[in-house]
């Protein structure tokens, strides 16, 4: 059976090229970074090449760029250590209903820690609104933090223009751009992002390694303390496989990424423009443009999204319904609720999340069986059938 | 995540659809939890389910929870199907995983809902079921996974 | 050129056995464990096998066992998690002056955020004082941090004993076992052990993977907070290959314990006799019985330590002095400071640790090397050649 | 970490011992901090160097520091000597990780000493040496390694 994986924004297939830099650092190059010795001495100097190309991704320093262990930490990181480093400033952080939950659940860890947290509204296209950001700002402000683009429906928000704001009001601006990184142009300079997460594995790196950048100078506690490595911000003995194999999907996406960004999105907007011709009762979720180049999501009313990834499943096809990071709950998706959708078109979402290994094929055969599948289910559903 | 049951009942689901001139309908849940069962009775002189339908919206868990919960009462007596337990249901179909369970609540609760249903219409008294009022607090959807 | 590799304790070869299941999850086995498709749930299996495995090294429940990506973070996660989910109970945590800086830097973020910390002294073996530890204990005595054995000297505590002292007096115990796990017996239950840490690389496992094991019903805020992964315990995309990786590495370890914990100890003694007979001025740093199979560590007098491994490496022999963890620091290390060494004693030392890779023709080659190195730099050290 | 240059005087350290008939010796660091350079001149009629030899009891660089440092001015007039600075000696071993330039300025001031040292003994003066005292504070071992 054919298999379509369209689940890229949960994670990726790794990169052969990564694989085999990996497996040069698990071979014979085994040796601790923070070693003396010949072979140590060299996995550092892997690390710092690593670090380079990373930094290059976004246009920072490589000094400005620390590793971690994957998106979350560098989120829960970036928020704890800022806050509770400048407390004197103040216990204020302006972050939105959308964002990821290893930044909502960060937040409200924070507000039951003596912390204030404005969670910003989005209208239906999930886009926040800058003049309630600017209003929101206050002089207890530290931070924002708002996520480049959303893993669930795919909109991009005006990070540039936020980034002024935060700049102008002498706050500081946090992005999550887990889903961002390596799929479009950022700029930390120009955009004035002062801190940014990142992770290797949505970009065809490895699971559990990511980064943070944080602009020289911001002062930011330890989210892991320990050993002197990273600069002594973060310490653990470097995961030098990882790093590098971080640096190596970071490095593929910088080349490919104008080629990708432009192939993948054709392939997208077949999906957008195919799939409300053929199925009747369907409403596309995120921005029409503002969006992601591999993120597609649609409600389909009348069904519930498990089934339909189960069926999909049966067909070869892996999709998710609302984050994947959160599938063991069933509450309807916080960021759909946060767009406006009620409860049952909420339940009825699917994201399909294309990669650079999709092809013009794949969709053709999944908008096929998503008609069927949908169907299917729809005669199968009290709503539905009422309905007629 | 599910048992083999489970997915051949969610794949080949029975029994999916109406009965026109049922003479017992139950619908529990609602749309906004996720979850939507009901279930149609075909009974006859001898209060024997002579035929059941049911139409879900719902997860896979709940689909199959529909289908097997009729085919355990089709051809019974209905002082058999009033004595459907959810733990049959996921005896069945050979377990469920913990916060999919509310679904074999779900189902239970379908059947006994349409033989109130039943019981109502027809001015019968089926035992059990005197002064049925489905469960809204079966949803616990906040449970940690198995 | 021989080369000859003896810091085990900063890290470990991977066991090709370990490469080759990562590479698996590496491959067509990608998929995201959250994900209800086909692919998603056999990653998702082979983290439940991966939990039991690791379990089995210390007598845990699976449902006990939390990956995470490093030793560092298991010990950052288990002090700061426990001391502030349990504020209410009290603010103060005993541990002891010759932890990893994992557990003591955490500890003095701590105390400069309201937490009271004691340090125990050690004796001049490294062994603490367990009627100091039941002294030390308080009413708002929250936890006990204690290493298992000292990554630097070797020396293994008296677990069982400080458990006991520990459950007698109703505060929780952690241990930090990175460098006995998969080393020395560990039995969680019989040795009253509340929550342990444990990273993968130390066993022939791959770096930026570790777990914390913490036993069922004890309090603890999240050092993570996201998705709901890990029973919502430590959020992240799990590091599929990586856990699988640790869990052989473990498996490995477990099966082969007895075995490699007869044969290692014999190279160790090997060290151990033959130094002191061979080379003058030396004394050894650690206990003579009561340390890890693998841990030799000793100090030359009148000569520094880094001198000493760039001419070991130059033979092909890598090894350390001090904790490779904090190499980035010319401080000496405050282990040895612990047990009372003096300064330029402490700068002096050398710690070599043995894996079952290491043969006696290792140990053969060390020795007469280290006999001319330490002679080398004698005749330039003017501390040697003024008391002649 | 360090580069081909610091290695090779590492490896092979030039001046290496004692001269028993010194005229001049000078000695700086202390054992607690991990570094001590001990320098000892001779020195003739003309005020040059003729031969000069180190002890150092330190890390890699701190040994070669010491041999290059003596290398710069072995054959020179001590005016000369004097003006050695450690960025002297940093920059003919090619560079220093920021941690290690406190060595550097070790072998600088252990020149000095010894050369204060041949001064007092010598009854000379030695301009940019009057007043000499080595420098306690040079031992920021808790500098960000580069
Ligand atoms: C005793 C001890 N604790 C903690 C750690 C930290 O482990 P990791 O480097 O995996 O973060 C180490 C090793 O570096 C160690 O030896
Ligand atoms: C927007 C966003 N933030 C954070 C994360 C967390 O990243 P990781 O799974 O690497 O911890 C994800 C993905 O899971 C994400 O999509």
């Amino acid at each position: 059976m054919r298999q379509v994986y369209l689940d890229n924004a949960a994670t990726t297939m790794v990169h052969k090229e990564v694989v085999e830099t990996m497996n040069k650092y698990y071979g014979n190059l085994f040796g601790n970074p923070s070693s003396i010795y010949d072979f140590g001495q060299t996995a550092k100097k892997a690390i710092s090449s690593a670090r380079e190309k990373i930094a290059s991704v976004i246009n920072a320093n490589p000094d400005e760029v620390y590793f971690t262990g994957g998106g979350s930490e560098s989120d829960n990181w970036a928020i704890k250590g800022v806050m509770t480093a400048n407390r004197k400033k103040g216990n204020h952080i302006i972050t939105t209903k959308i964002e990821h939950h290893a930044v909502l659940h960060t937040c409200e860890y924070l507000a039951k820690n003596g912390y204030e947290v404005t969670y910003l509204n989005v209208d239906s296209d999930g886009l926040i609104s800058l003049k309630a950001l600017e209003e929101s700002i206050k002089d207890t402000t530290v931070m924002v933090s708002i996520m480049f683009a959303n893993n669930e429906i795919g909109t991009i928000q005006p990070i540039k223009e936020i980034g002024d704001i935060a700049k102008r009001h002498g706050v500081l601006f946090h992005t999550d751009a887990v889903q961002a990184f390596g799929h479009v142009p950022i700029d930390v300079k120009e955009m004035n992002i002062d801190l940014l997460s990142a992770s290797a594995h949505k970009i065809h790196g490895p699971k559990g390694v990511g980064m943070l950048y944080v602009r020289k100078g911001i002062k930011i506690d330890n989210l892991i303390h320990g050993g002197a490595q990273e600069s002594k911000k973060r310490a653990g003995t470097e995961n030098v496989p990882g790093i590098c194999g971080f640096a190596k999907a970071a490095e593929m996406a910088l080349e490919t990424m104008n080629d990708k960004m432009a192939s993948i999105s054709v392939l997208r907007d077949k999906f957008l423009t195919e799939i409300p011709k053929k199925i009747e009762n369907v409403k596309l979720n995120g921005h029409p443009t503002k969006r992601l180049p591999g993120n597609v999501n649609f409600s389909f009313e009348f069904i519930e999204g498990e089934s339909l990834l189960l069926y999909l499943d049966m067909e070869g096809i892996s999709a998710s319904s609302g984050s994947a990071c959160t599938s063991g709950s069933l509450d309807p998706s916080h960021v759909l609720m946060a767009i406006g959708l009620p409860h049952e078109i909420a339940h009825g979402s699917l994201r399909l999340s294309l990669s650079e290994f999709n092809t013009e094929e794949d969709v053709d055969y999944t908008i096929e069986k998503l008609i069927g599948v949908v169907h299917r289910l729809r005669q199968m559903s009290p709503l539905y059938i009422r309905r007629k | 995540m599910y048992t083999e049951k489970v997915m051949e009942h969610f794949r080949n689901p029975r029994n999916v659809g109406e009965i026109e001139d049922a003479d017992g309908i139950g619908q529990v849940g609602n749309a906004k939890c996720g979850d939507i069962m009901k279930i149609f009775l075909k009974i006859d002189e001898n209060d024997i389910i002579t035929d059941v339908k049911f139409l879900t919206f719902g997860c896979g868990s709940a689909i199959a929870s529909s289908s097997m919960a009729t085919e355990l009462i089709k051809g019974k007596h209905i002082d058999e199907a009033v004595a459907l337990t959810n733990k049959a249901v996921i005896e069945a179909l050979g377990g469920l995983p913990r916060v999919k369970v509310h679904c074999s609540v779900l189902a239970e609760q379908a059947v006994k809902s349409a033989l109130f249903d039943y019981a109502t219409k027809s001015g019968k008294v089926i035992a059990g079921i005197e002064d049925y009022q489905p469960d809204e607090d079966v949803h616990d959807h906040d449970d940690e996974q198995l």
